[in-house]
């Protein structure tokens, strides 16, 4: 399913650094729901600096939307920054998204697979974040705000698709 | 996101086209619950062919319709979700309470109707 | 040549808020040939939220490319960090490319069509910001930096396509 | 960006996918350069309609290519460039030195290879 898109097509290849490199990118958005898919389109074009499959880059952008939409939804009912930064360190993404807002009274409850503080909401907002990245990390603060700490590895092709 | 109803054989199939996420999900809310309320018709056809992205707050909507169309005692069916959006639905569990097909013709059959 | 991307396509529209609205973006990125592409699809995705046609995008796309490969090339041959920041007010983008550069001893020059003080480019750079945007300003120090602010207004359809 | 290339009728022609900018223009140079002095062949077509973004250090790669080429007593041409890329062909006064072409047929046709 998750065909890589790297490989020589035809002769040449592309944008994707294949071996791996050092890079970083901060984002500073207001927390509105139209700017979740601006957080999600920037990191997707970010994590396809290196080799990522598109399946890859499709679970990293559903992580990424997952992290600001809490921001966005949790954080600030009354609106404020989301703010998110994204590294690359060789063949290793890793993506911090930082907010100022309410926090998080129990993070291991709110880690759980349909707890939700909001009514109508699915409560896999975590569950997503942890499936689709390698891990997760969560600080937070009631009343100071909450850090999601993610990373994904990029692996080497093995052969054909994976 | 856009979004597109027709009747077909006396179900409401909408098409959806783009990103479901927490920008579009209440304007795809609002959206399908009129369509079916004007149509008083609660037999409900989801067309994901075109969706390019679906994450829990697309799948919350979803869900959502899934349940009022179950209190009127209608159905709802997935159509076509591309590769990614069928592994969130997965991941999901939604796949266990709405089934999925692989074409509109399929969800429509009468078979796929009894279940 | 501009087709309006907003029509009312079947029947319900979508992302784009047509009325005009207030939002604001900061981004930050390592001054790498790489990084050009990311900083003009996050600014895309940004513009794309108000009613501007898929040409008027790709105009702002050229016009941020531009802003930011100057500061790649021109600015940091030793590399640093390029600051752009984009604001909706209404109907107005505003876009801010910022340096800490070597910045430009004589501006009104730099802007002149085909002048470079790089041998195999093009001097256009100025050139295409000024055209593919409403307006420019540049403010540079010597051994400071150079900040560029573009600025273009979404202007309601008329009818028909432009 | 993607590039191939083929020999057609004594040209090569060049088939660009993807952007050509800053982070891109090296790697065309080399692979457009590369492939004429390996065939000793300088009439090249560079056809454009895969390409999704240009900029001035694209077309700064593109009038290089056209310089090294023309002191080579060879020819050059563009193919089918999408709307947004021919405004900028348009603006930096491109068009008035490397004729366009809205086919490959058309850029090799012997009357067009006159010019
Ligand atoms: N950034 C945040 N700020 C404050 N609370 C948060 C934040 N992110 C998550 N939460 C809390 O954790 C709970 C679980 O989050 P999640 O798994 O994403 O599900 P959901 O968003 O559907 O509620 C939320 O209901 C909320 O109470
Ligand atoms: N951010 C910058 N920092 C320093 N110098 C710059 C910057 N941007 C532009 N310049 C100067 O202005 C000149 C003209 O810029 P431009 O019109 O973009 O053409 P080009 O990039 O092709 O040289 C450059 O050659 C350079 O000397």
């Amino acid at each position: 399913m998750h065909e890589r898109k790297t490989v020589l097509e035809g002769l040449v290849d592309d944008g994707g650094i294949s071996v791996g490199h050092n890079n970083e990118v901060r984002l500073e958005m207001l927390a509105l729901p139209e700017n979740v898919g601006l957080a999600r389109v920037s990191i997707a074009a970010f994590a396809s600096q290196i080799d990522f499959s598109m399946g890859e880059v499709e679970e990293i952008k559903v992580a990424v939307s997952e992290a600001v939409s809490n921001a966005v939804i949790h954080a600030y009912p009354q609106g404020g920054w989301v703010k998110i930064s994204a590294r690359l360190t060789g063949r290793l993404l890793e993506v911090e998204v930082k907010d100022t807002g309410k926090g998080i009274e129990d993070v291991s409850q709110a880690r759980e697979p349909s707890f939700s503080t909001e009514p109508g909401r699915m409560g896999l907002g975590f569950v997503f974040m942890e499936s689709f990245m390698d891990g997760m990390d969560i600080q937070s603060i009631p009343g100071r705000g909450t850090t999601v700490r993610m990373w994904k590895e990029c692996r080497p092709v093995e052969g054909s698709n994976d | 996101m856009q979004l597109d109803h027709e009747i077909v054989a006396g179900n409401l199939v909408f098409r959806v086209q783009g990103e479901l996420d927490l920008n579009t999900a209440e304007r795809f809310r609002l959206y399908v619950d009129d369509a079916m309320d004007r149509h008083r018709c609660y037999q409900a056809v989801l067309n994901l062919r075109k969706v390019t992205f679906v994450d829990s707050s697309g799948l919350g909507a979803i869900i959502g319709r899934y349940r009022r169309i179950a209190q009127r005692q209608g159905t709802i069916s997935i159509v076509s979700p591309p590769p990614h959006v069928l592994s969130v639905l997965e991941l999901s569990g939604i796949k266990k309470i709405i089934p999925v097909y692989s074409s509109e013709q399929k969800a429509l059959a009468p078979e796929a109707r009894m279940a």
